[in-house]
């Protein structure tokens, strides 16, 4: 498989603390990579930093042959990488609809100021979004009513709208129960298969990253001390202890 | 979106509410005796300039009642519209529109400050309403527009700052270093060009050392103060006025910037009550006209005393010039409205004939005579002396007083100002009346 | 929907030409109030993007500057050129102040708009030469193709305020439009959808600085004097308390509000001469505290008591 | 030269720190613009220069006006802080900022026609203060010896506030919920009587601004909209909520207007905003301020 992300010798601080230690890690199209490690490993700086929210002190991020670690977040969104967050990041005031559609109208054309965003053509892709995972439902509630299991896949769903050709997931199901956590990811990652999107997840729950991911790569003290099939690293006695304290 | 129009509609009820509210609430049957006169009087009663206008408005109160109690105007009742000129340019105009149209106001005596003095000029004239300034004195006015309806009752900046000038030459003070502390606006800025360029017409000398113009309403003078006592000017010139005034005088007299230098206050009269014999003694003052309520003219004027005891029995101050000039501008009114009945054998003037008595209308005031020139602007003279204490005052008097005739001190109608000045005749000063040639 | 809104509008208009044809006074001070509730549609504007300009009065004062630089530089005093004039001033002021200031937020960007506002303010006040200090400038009446127009800018002032609004409806339900509310909520996520959210601040800030300088022309034309009052922060309060006022949630919200601000001003100056301040004062507790979504939230009340009762 | 730009300059700031730091206090805790702070300013200015009239038509000592001073400030504090905090602000309280100004703005409105029913429009004065201490000569120049003193007072307010805030119980406690309000009531603090004590207390700091610069500035209309307006310049300049930032902006703007009082007169007005304009520019948060980053 061909890679479609790669991060080489990526390094990023804050004050003292080193949250990234010469990273290298490929994504490859079409893969899902889960990334695990404990709490303050330097998973979510990783995600950041890929996505512009963060600069790098050293290293680089390449998206096909684009250099990522000098672009806004916008900029890398419209490269084709989308992000949903730990935190669920809508427009509060608005309906969940309303979220859709703004971002159906950001993929297609946002800068008209003269034609209504409830136009047909944004209205399909918003309910199309919103048909993968199942949220039909809840499509004219405000946002700042939902539950948060149904926030985490409105985010979700907001990034799926942009029709990414990767996407991050920073721990799609933390802080939902467990019976609510298995029906979204399957609903989640049964939609990316269909998308044929390639997807990067940051997960706590083993038992997610044994389900879904084709790759896991393990994050300690800002490094990747390993990657490889989640049967493999999983089974690794060494790899589970350092890991242990995460879940 | 349906709460969208229940919005608007509730929107529109609030507009509908407001707008009909706001309908004129009488006919106006125009050309007979109205009932009673609606007089608009357009004053600061709120902010800074209230210092000014409070005394103003006091002194209009008194002069409607005692006009009323001597029968009004052939019988018709006097009835003053204050406006609160403090509400900002944009509401002075929309009320004199308001008073002229919807409350059928046909005179004004309008307005303190010289902004609004300008904005309300043009108004005045579309709406033909006879507008008589009372204070405001910016020579603007009438420089470069003639107005059919627009008058002043009081003098302009030149005569004002002309005199100060001319008092300091008759007295041969040392003006070959000059410093200025004025306020930062037009008064301020036209002022000091007038005063130094009178003093350097008769002493080519005259230097202007130090030039400072601080903000308007500043509580602090403190490094104003340390610049001019550091710069030792042979005179101080400042018109700073009402709370400026009193920060500037009780910030300096400790710091014996009086002592150092020949200062001229020149509204310093209008503080003397509050200073009492702290006030800088020998400092040169005046009242920017004749408005000055122990000169020699006011005291042989019975209606001028009676003011004054009313006065102070009513609000327990001296009247200051400012109270003087909405008096006078008070029986401008009254004066015109008795020429033009006069002159239409009885018939109530409109407003086009009552501003055909203004023209050359000529004014016995409480302070001395006016007169409204051919360009409207009015001609009084001007009172300068220095402030001294006597015994038996709790606050200093003006002493060494000259009253320099209204024709001699204003440049004739039409002429450039600063032209007029430049070319005044050698011998001016000779043919202006002497310092202590009036009153005692 | 659009039928009865549309009908609204329409029953407004000819309320106000019916009060204007009643009582020129009237005109006047609808023009000034209309003109006012433009500048003040634009500070809401920002509103819904949960900014606060507290230096609005900036591009109200730069509009009417403007059109009286134009009538006393080239002795203009064609009404549509004036306007131009002040419109054009205030954006292009509004397009560089708003390059900078648009980075900012919440109060910051606040007390910048102000610190703009109140630098003008005191450059207008010294620059005496230039500007007439404090006595201000004059401008003409204007002439409309060589016209007077006598109660032509009234009508013209509607129109602009009718232009205006519908403008604004149809840009409020656009894509750009929503996103202000969004930038109000969540930047974060708006960036993450690859919408800048500076720039959409940007073209706001822009438009809402030419709907100041629009109205502060109007004002300036109909009052016939700008002075640098205009540019004092008093001013910007004032605009500020007209969008709050008629609730940032509705384009009608700010014109009813500085119509309501200027009714009570005016009826205080009428019956109460020397409490005008302290009327106006009431008048923002009460709706602050009372109805916390302007006038445009008044409809909601009675459901809101219901609830509250129950 | 340089002596008298110095010290007018350190006077000048020493009169923007006590105008300022109430406003800074104030939002440092409840998050509070306050519009209306000016008022209060005033308002001690009047209340100073009233008692110390009183005391004097009374016969008693002057020296007791530096007393009137102080006591005025607690006066207005009692009289207008708890009732602005609990029947306006309260309600504002998790509303926005919009609210906010609605509110103080309304306050500060009514406030000002308040102060001209009771106090008048006339300027009022009372320079006791100012002349009992007599005058001194620096640098060849005469100064009141109170405006010297001001600075040294203003010093002592800036001291005796941050010793109160970081070495008090009871300033802890504020700092505490300035800190975390939510942490805060967890932890057993009543929020709500902290909020009506440190606004009262912010009232007083304003009160007490206006009170000692009284005898310097006197009281007049108009005084409330440009206290506000310096205060909320030095406030942000120096960072809102950091009582050392508004220290230092004061420093900074002080000297900057003396200066320009002797080198370019034309800017001395505007010397507040363009400061306060170009540190935004490059600081929004303020000299002193700190950035409140949010995590993803």
């Amino acid at each position: 498989m061909k890679p479609i992300l790669k991060a080489e010798d990526l390094q990023v601080a804050f004050g003292g603390v080193i949250a990234a230690d010469r990273v290298n890690l490929t994504v490859l199209a079409d893969e899902v990579l889960a990334i695990v490690g404990s709490n303050g490993s330097g998973k979510t700086t990783f995600v950041n930093v890929c996505t512009g929210y963060i600069k790098p002190r050293r290293g680089e991020v390449y998206f096909g042959n684009t250099a990522l670690s000098r672009l806004h977040p916008r900029a890398i969104t419209r490269l084709g990488i989308a992000r949903a967050f730990q935190i669920p990041q809508l427009f509060a005031e608005h309906t969940v609809l309303e979220n859709l559609l703004l971002a159906a109208a950001a993929r297609r054309g946002f800068w008209r100021p003269f034609s209504a965003i409830s136009r047909p053509c944004y209205l399909e892709e918003a309910r199309e979004a919103l048909g993968l995972l199942g949220l039909e439902g809840c499509a004219s509630q405000r946002a700042a009513q939902l539950s948060e299991g149904t926030r985490k896949l409105v985010d979700i769903a907001m990034a799926l709208a942009l029709r990414p050709r990767l996407l991050f997931m920073d721990e799609p199901t933390s802080g939902v129960s467990s019976d609510e956590a298995i029906v979204i990811m399957e609903a989640v990652m049964g939609a990316l298969a269909r998308a044929g999107i390639t997807t990067v997840f940051v997960e706590h729950d083993m038992e997610m990253v044994r389900r879904y991911a084709h790759r896991v790569a393990v994050w300690e003290s800002g490094r990747v001390v390993a990657q490889g099939q989640p049967h493999g690293i999983l089974h690794d006695s060494q790899i589970r202890e350092s890991i242990a304290g995460m879940a | 979106m349906q709460h969208y129009s229940r919005k608007t509609a509730s929107l529109a009820g609030v507009l509908f509410g407001l707008v009909f509210g706001l309908l004129p609430q009488a006919a106006w049957g125009a050309g007979e005796r109205p009932a009673q006169l609606k007089v608009g009087v357009f004053t600061f009663v709120s902010g800074p300039a209230a210092s000014y206008g409070m005394p103003a408005k006091n002194a209009a109160d008194l002069m409607f009642e005692s006009l009323n109690a001597g029968g009004g105007l052939a019988g018709v009742r006097l009835e003053p519209v204050f406006v609160d000129e403090a509400q900002g340019t944009d509401a002075v105009v929309s009320e004199f529109r308001r008073l002229v149209t919807s409350r059928h106001v046909p005179v004004m005596i309008a307005a303190l400050s010289s902004a609004n003095c300008l904005a309300l000029a043009p108004v005045a004239e579309q709406l033909k309403t006879p507008m008589i300034a009372w204070n405001c004195d910016t020579h603007h006015l009438f420089l470069k527009k003639k107005y059919r309806y627009v008058f002043r009752a009081n003098t302009s900046t030149v005569p004002e700052f002309v005199a100060y000038a001319a008092y300091l030459l008759q007295k041969k003070a040392d003006v070959s270093r000059v410093g200025i502390i004025d306020p930062d606006y037009a008064f301020g800025h036209d002022a000091a060009v007038i005063f130094s360029e009178t003093l350097r017409r008769f002493r080519p000398d005259s230097k202007l050392v130090v030039e400072l113009y601080p903000r308007l309403g500043s509580p602090s003078y403190s490094t104003e103060i340390s610049r001019l006592l550091a710069a030792h000017p042979a005179v101080i010139f400042t018109n700073f006025w009402g709370a400026d005034l009193e920060n500037f005088v009780r910030q300096a007299l400790p710091r014996k910037l009086f002592s150092q230098s020949l200062a001229v206050i020149a509204l310093g009269t209008t503080v003397f009550e509050e200073f009492g014999q702290r006030f800088p003694q020998g400092a040169v003052v005046g009242v920017l006209g004749d408005g000055w309520y122990h000169s020699p003219a006011v005291r042989a004027n019975p209606q001028a005393q009676r003011f004054i005891k009313n006065y102070q029995e009513r609000f327990h101050q001296v009247p200051v010039f400012p109270a003087f000039k909405m008096a006078n501008a008070v029986l401008v009114v009254e004066a015109a409205y008795r020429r033009a009945l006069r002159e239409n054998k009885g018939q109530w003037p409109d407003s086009e004939r009552l501003a055909r008595a203004l023209e050359g209308l000529r004014v016995k005031t409480l302070t001395g005579p006016l007169t409204l020139r051919a360009d409207h602007d009015g001609l009084t003279d001007q009172i300068v002396g220095v402030s001294r204490n006597v015994a038996g005052s709790p606050y200093p008097v003006m002493a060494d007083m000259v009253r320099y005739p209204g024709e001699l001190v204003t440049p004739p109608v039409d002429a450039d100002p600063i032209q007029w000045i430049k070319t005044l005749p050698a011998d001016y000063l000779e043919r202006l009346p002497k310092p202590g040639s009036y009153g005692p | 929907m659009k039928g009865p809104r549309a009908l609204l509008w329409v029953c407004l208009a000819a309320a106000a030409v019916a009060v204007a044809l009643a009582s020129p006074w009237a005109s006047f001070i609808l023009t000034v109030a209309l003109a006012k509730g433009l500048a003040a549609l634009g500070v809401a504007l920002l509103l819904r993007a949960g900014l606060m300009s507290l230096g609005h009065a900036l591009f109200y004062a730069a509009g009417g500057y403007g059109a009286a630089y134009l009538a006393r530089w080239l002795g203009v005093t064609d009404l549509l050129l004036l306007l131009g004039a002040g419109f054009l001033s205030a954006t292009v002021l509004g397009l560089f102040t708003g390059a900078v200031l648009v980075r900012y937020r919440a109060i910051f960007f606040a007390m910048l708009n102000l610190a703009a506002s109140m630098v003008f303010f005191s450059l207008v006040t010294k620059l005496y030469n230039l500007t007439g200090g404090s006595d201000g400038m004059p401008l003409p009446v204007p002439t409309m193709f060589g016209l007077k127009p006598g109660q032509g800018l009234f009508y013209l002032t509607l129109a602009c305020v009718f232009v205006c609004a519908g403008g604004l409806r149809r840009y409020l339900d656009s894509a750009m439009g929503q996103g202000l509310g969004a930038i109000a909520t969540n930047e974060i996520r708006l960036e993450y959808l690859g919408i800048s959210v500076n720039g959409l601040l940007f073209v706001n800030y822009a438009i809402s600085a030419g709907l100041g300088g629009l109205g502060g022309a109007l004002a300036a034309i109909a009052i016939g004097h700008v002075t640098p009052e205009l540019f004092f922060w008093t001013t910007s309060a004032q605009l500020l308390l007209g969008a709050a006022l008629g609730g940032a949630g509705s384009v009608a919200g700010p014109f009813a509000g500085m119509l309501l601000l200027e009714g009570v001003r005016t009826a205080a100056s009428q019956y109460a001469p020397l409490l005008w301040e302290m009327a106006m004062g009431l008048c923002a507790l009460a709706v602050a505290l009372f109805v916390p979504q302007g006038l445009s939230g008044i409809v909601d009340l009675p459901q809101q008591w219901k609830r509250a009762v129950q | 030269m340089l002596t008298p730009i110095v010290i007018d300059g350190l006077s000048d700031a020493a009169l923007l720190f006590l105008v300022a730091v109430g406003l800074t206090m104030v939002f440092g805790v409840l998050r509070v613009v306050n519009i209306a702070h000016g008022s209060f300013f005033a308002l001690g200015a009047y209340a100073a220069i009233t008692l110390g009239l009183w005391a004097g038509a009374l016969g008693l000592s002057q020296a007791l006006s530096y007393g009137a001073l102080v006591l005025s400030a607690l006066l207005v504090a009692a009289l207008f802080g708890p009732l602005t905090e609990r029947l306006c602000l309260r309600a504002t309280y998790g509303r926005g900022e919009i609210a906010q100004m609605l509110v103080t703005f309304g306050i500060f409105l009514i406030l000002d026609d308040v102060q001209k029913l009771v106090f008048g429009v006339q300027e009022r004065q009372n320079d006791a203060p100012l002349s009992l201490l007599g005058v001194c000569n620096l640098g060849g120049i005469v100064y009141p010896v109170y405006q010297i003193a001001l600075v040294g007072l203003a010093v002592v307010v800036a001291f005796s506030l941050r010793w109160f805030l970081r070495g008090t119980r009871a300033g802890k406690l504020v700092l505490s919920v300035v800190h975390d309000a939510e942490m805060a009531r967890f932890s057993g603090i009543d929020t709500a009587k902290v909020s009506v004590a440190a606004f009262t207390f912010g009232v007083f700091l304003a009160a007490l601004g206006g009170s000692l610069a009284s005898p310097i500035t006197g009281a007049a209309p108009g005084m409330s909209a440009e206290a506000t307006i310096l205060a909320f310049a030095v406030a942000a300049i120096g960072g809102l909520g950091r009582v050392e930032g508004a220290g230092l902006a004061a420093l900074i703007v002080g000297l900057g207007r003396a200066f320009a009082v002797y080198y370019a007169p034309a800017f001395d007005r505007a010397t507040p905003y363009l400061v306060m304009f170009a540190v935004l520019l490059f600081r929004p948060q303020g000299l002193l301020g700190v950035v409140e980053t949010r995590r993803l």
